[in-house]
């Protein structure tokens, strides 16, 4: 399903930056930082109209970085599920990198630095102690992101438009329903459907989320 | 698909109900796009690959005139539309609009439930018809304004709001509410659904679907929603 | 290879200033709690940045607040015990020994199999540190310190958390490291057994500063320093050969001022041993008694007597070659009339000397 | 302003809920767990206008909740500022549990179990314990909410409509501007204002945030 | 007040079942690392629900496994010093010191003033506790115990991380606190030193079970414990009586089998003194000797020889009323013929006996 495939790639691809920008919140200080958290945060304070509407006019076919990115890479965002996915993304995002951040700023520096001392640079200490640590975190941030993107709608249909088979996700299809006399049902059908995969995605993730807290604690 | 159409969502039942058919009689694909007209319009002029364009008022194809991005002489008066009262109930008795009725003092401290007054087109026709009527100043203070028409109808639905102002298509298939009144058609400006063909379509067949919505066949199905085809009133 | 350290630093309510020479072998770093050892520690390892100082590692420079050098923590190569273990508790106890060699450039280093048999820790390897008990965590702490094959050994009170037996088995494996490898370690330590045992270099720190510091021979053997060392930690040491193994379970040793009878020492003969002996654990005799318990009387003169100001005196003693230290009360002190060039006879108990005071070769 | 309110109270109130929510789901083990939490999650999924809908079936004047706490407490939501206030605390809801949660979690039960051996009753171990070192993860969350319920529009102009000067929020004002061809200008002066009020919040709160963390690492 | 434990419990890797009693005093758990001390600690303080078993701490069941009782942990009235600290991070010095008392049932309790001056934590007040050093935390968690009007004592190896001087001052501390009250108190500790001064009970374990328990005295004067106890722990308790403070800084006590000299011991003449006289102290004589530093010679009768594998040989004598233990060589054993009826001089230097192992009140 369209709306699955746009979740899913829009956490998996959001993750590393997600993670990456938690990580530059949580662990620096560098000018500029209140600017960086407050972009973040800015699609979760703005009405998603006015998201999509920016990134119409940031990543559509006539927008700067999206004309940009047509030339050098071939890639479109305007009107194809490419589009539904960063949508979805970057509504998500504020969410992810909070819950990330909060899981690195409660990693003790102190094992970081039982780290360092054994010769691993600032990379490595990150992949070999912080990222292990930071795995609830960092579990609880997609589920939270994906929940999210399942639920995005406002900026979605803005930026890409709902059209079936391509860039209609469910969401979207909830709301062409609910526009018309009649069609309640079927919306509520489609609502079933989507609580129904978000709730899987989340009794899998606190699973997965226990999993590695039970590793961790050892018991 | 063959066709991809970007409409308004009201549109949603009828319009994929002569999208069916007409497949069946071409074997032609056509996609739609539901979404508000000022997203569609932006959206076109940002570019999107849309063949023709539905707007729910004149307002976002006159824009799109304007910037000629749609091909002209394309451009027809597709549908028009009533506005009417509704109340929640079955068979609540029907209500006599004029300048003497006492709008205000029916609501009680209650509200009226409308489409956002200032922006959304049924919200606009809808002040522009009490307006007229002389009614506004008394109930403007009682308006519960949402963000698109569908949810003022839920409002009266439910019973949250006693009395509301929606299109007579949104009327139809609502079985909480009754139509209570219907408001003349000069008590506001015209109610109307055009569409064109977009400028930078490349689509062979858009010209054909728009001429099968104007057709007899499609005539039928949109009045059985509620609207009121204007076949042959376009200005191109 | 050798360290020098020179830095000062302030806390809030604290400031430190000290200053000294770490040469290859243990330098250990003793004082009361909150004199700032750990803090001393941290700065080398560069989890402290001292507001101003020199620290130098050979010809290498790890830190210089002027030229505004300081090498990166992890390009240190250090292998630190920490005071709280510190344990990575997402890995199990194998991923935390073997986490330094991840990194280590690779060379010889110690021995995975027998660090883990030293430490007692083979039952343990497949378990993640939350459920290990705070000794057994501490092992593990200094088994990764001791496989990062580090350039630098940094411990903070490693053995505090261990029993005697424990402690007994992981000493000499510190002492094999001190004789047969010349990385320098720091080591902070509350037992003076242990420093002893161990330190070859001693700096004594008071509320952030060093008071003294020196080889430990001379610092322990220096009646001057017993204040500073506490009265029960004084004591010096014998540099004795091993002669034979007796078949009673006793081996003699020969020291400069004449045999030297101990449980049992697994040296061959011919091993050269330093034997610590305590102040407290010597009696001084004017004549040769006979028919005591105590298997060795040495004939001693003494070079020096300290009357304290309480009822102890510390009187020092050539016993051969080697200066030794005898605590006893001010009164007996009087009674047999010690001055400086009275001979005597020094009486030891075999059995008071500890295994943990029997080091490695001098 | 009248988003100021609603956001604040929003966030306010559901505050305590959200800390309660969080720690029953960090720290118990219960029959209907995976059911509660898929519910708190549920506002996330759900586009807006389902939201809001239910909202309006639930608390409405007809509907039941809504129905008995006019009668019992006078408490009216529908076409008031706290039913905007109710819509936008809903909508931020999972936001606000998710990140306290994960402060909770990161909370070391061993200074809560030192607590207990000190004579400290559950709820008191959690007041003088928990509470405070959780308290950074509550100001994000809080922050998180108000944010959300800054932005929040879908969910409110579907339950409470949009009464100027009574529940209309910055966000339907900018969503009316936006529905007119030429209002766009309008729209961004409007959310300039929007985002400067919620930076500015979100500066003030990271500041918090850091103090109360400076004064726990104690450096 | 009396407690008594008895139960079982398995990690996956680990078993332990015990049972024994402490009365009043201190009950100290002695056994290598990872015996499972912590284990019984918790178990006693409920952090550990134990698979089954009954803790019974005087008539208030605690814990019965049958009858499903466990009291809740906040309800058992602790005093539990960590083997880890555990301060409250957020808190300040003075607010966890105090915190315990926030719940405390109004009683007389420890003294505040008095137990931040004993614990020479005056100067930390109001300090975070992540800007102390390894031993003032541990201070500030014996300080929160005790501060926290206890019913019941749990100390898992408190002084550990503290050096002697600073042992020294809080261990008399502690034994006051057993002597004046009769909060019974859990002990565990590394430190035989630490033990045989403080232990009224003593409970040995190895590997998850109790391998001896009983009065501390009895099991430290009893030769067959030695190989337990480790051999430089041995020794026993004489019961002895202040009768003078000489001029000289010396003490003159009476035991009942005749005059001790130890240096100062701050107590009022008739005062009752328990000595503890560690094994490996005592030298043995067949004849009175003369001419010795060691002021102390006291007449006893051997009353068992028990002669070990190794090199050495413990000696129980009778000296007066008390029992003394002596460990000598096996050569000296059979050199002075000592067999049960012997008759001999037992002498020891006034200056090996600690201050640490002079006890109060017996
Ligand atoms: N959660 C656990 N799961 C499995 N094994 C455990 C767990 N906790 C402790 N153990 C094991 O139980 C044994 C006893 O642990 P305990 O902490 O009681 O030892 P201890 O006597 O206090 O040792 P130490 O002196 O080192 O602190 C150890 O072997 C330890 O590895
Ligand atoms: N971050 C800090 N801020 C302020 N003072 C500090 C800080 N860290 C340590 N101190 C103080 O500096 C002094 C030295 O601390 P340090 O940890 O070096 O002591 P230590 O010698 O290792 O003591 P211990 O034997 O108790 O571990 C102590 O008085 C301590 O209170
Ligand atoms: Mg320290
Ligand atoms: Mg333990």
């Amino acid at each position: 399903m369209l709306s699955l495939k746009v979740s899913f790639w829009a956490t998996l691809l959001s993750l590393p930056l997600g993670v990456a920008v938690a990580y530059l919140l949580a662990r620096y200080e560098f000018w500029g930082k209140q600017a960086l958290n407050g972009l973040v945060h800015l699609p979760l304070i703005l009405p998603p109209v006015v998201t999509g509407y920016l990134l119409l006019l940031t990543f559509g076919r006539r927008g700067a970085v999206g004309a940009f990115l047509e030339q050098a890479f071939g890639l479109v965002f305007a009107f194809r599920w490419t589009g539904a996915a960063l949508a979805a993304a970057v509504m998500a995002f504020p969410l992810m990198v909070r819950a990330i951040r909060l899981a690195i700023e409660a990693v003790d520096p102190k094992l970081e630095q039982a780290a360092s001392t054994l010769g691993a640079s600032r990379p490595w200490v990150f992949a070999t102690v912080t990222l292990p640590l930071i795995l609830p975190g960092v579990i609880a941030g997609a589920i939270l992101a994906f929940a999210k993107a399942m639920g995005e709608f406002g900026a979605t249909i803005t930026f890409v438009s709902n059209i079936p088979g391509q860039t209609q996700t469910l969401p979207s299809a909830i709301y062409s329903f609910l526009q018309v006399p009649g069609g309640d049902a079927k919306a509520m059908q489609l609502v079933l459907i989507a609580v129904a995969i978000a709730l899987l995605a989340l009794v899998l993730s606190e699973w997965l989320g226990r999993a590695v807290a039970r590793r961790i604690a050892g018991s | 698909g063959d066709v991809l159409v970007f409409a308004a969502a009201s549109l949603k039942t009828a319009l994929d109900q002569v999208a069916a058919d007409w497949r069946e009689e071409t074997g032609k694909q056509v996609t739609i796009s539901y979404a508000g007209s000022s997203s569609l319009a932006r959206q076109i002029e940002q570019g999107a690959p849309a063949d023709l364009f539905i707007s729910a008022s004149s307002e976002w194809m006159d824009y799109l005139q304007s910037a000629d991005l749609i091909t002209a002489g394309t451009r027809r008066d597709l549908l028009g539309n009533r506005l009417v009262m509704v109340a929640h109930g079955v068979e609540v008795a029907r209500i006599e609009l004029d300048a003497g009725t006492d709008l205000a003092g029916m609501l009680g401290d209650e509200r009226l439930a409308m489409a956002l007054v200032d922006s959304v087109p049924a919200g606009v026709y809808g002040k522009q018809a009490l307006m007229s009527l002389g009614q506004w100043d008394a109930v403007s203070s009682k308006v519960a304004q949402t963000d698109n028409v569908r949810a003022a109808l839920a409002l009266v639905s439910s019973g949250e709001a006693p009395l509301g102002i929606v299109y007579a298509s949104d009327a139809v298939a609502d079985a909480g509410v009754s139509v209570v009144a219907v408001f003349a058609q000069e008590s506001h400006a015209p109610i109307i659904y055009p569409a064109a063909v977009t400028a930078n379509s490349t689509s062979v067949d858009a010209q054909a679907f728009l001429e099968a919505l104007s057709g007899p066949g499609a005539a039928e199905v949109f009045r059985a929603q509620g609207f009121e085809p204007l076949v042959g009133q376009g200005d191109g | 290879m050798s360290l020098s350290v020179r830095f000062a630093h302030r806390f809030d309510g604290f400031a430190l200033d000290v200053a000294f020479e770490a040469p290859s072998g243990v330098t250990a770093l003793f004082g009361r709690s909150g004199s700032g050892k750990t803090t001393v520690v941290n700065a080398v390892a560069g989890l402290l940045r001292p507001d101003n100082g020199h620290l130098q590692l050979d010809e290498t420079v790890l830190f210089d607040a002027e030229r505004k050098i300081s090498v990166p923590v992890h390009q240190r190569r250090l292998g630190y015990v920490f005071q709280e273990g510190r344990l990575f508790p997402h890995l199990s106890v194998r991923q935390n020994l073997l986490y330094g060699r991840w990194f280590a450039a690779c060379g010889v280093g110690a021995d995975f199999d027998h660090v883990v048999e030293m430490l007692g820790i083979g039952d343990l390897l497949q378990r993640q540190p939350g459920r290990l008990s705070g000794g057994e965590k501490q092992r593990v702490a200094i088994g990764r310190a001791l496989l990062a094959n580090p350039r630098l050994l940094l411990m903070d009170e490693p053995l505090a958390a261990l029993d005697e037996e424990r402690k007994a088995e992981i000493l000499p494996y510190l002492e094999r490291l001190r004789v047969e490898t010349d990385v320098p370690v720091l080591y902070v330590s509350h037992s003076m057994a242990e420093v002893a045992r161990l330190a070859t270099t001693l700096v004594l720190m008071d509320a952030g500063r060093v008071i003294r510091s020196g080889p430990a021979a001379d610092m322990l053997s220096d009646p001057e320093n017993v204040p500073a060392l506490g009265v029960r930690a004084a004591g010096a040491s014998l540099n004795a050969t091993v002669a034979a193994q007796e078949e009673d379970g006793l081996t003699r040793l020969q020291a400069s001022a004449g045999p030297l009878f101990l449980p049992r020492v697994d040296a061959p003969p011919g091993t050269r041993l330093s034997i610590r002996i305590l102040a407290q654990d010597v009696i001084l005799s004017r004549a040769r008694p006979e028919g005591l318990s105590a298997l060795n009387m040495l004939p001693v003169t003494v070079t020096a007597v300290r009357l304290g100001d309480g009822p102890g005196a510390i009187i020092q003693l050539q016993a051969g070659e080697d200066l030794m230290l005898a605590r006893i009360t001010r009164r007996s002190a009087l009674a047999l009339q010690l001055e400086p060039g009275t001979e005597c006879f020094a009486i030891i108990k075999s059995v008071a000397v500890a295994q943990s005071d029997v080091g490695g070769a001098w």
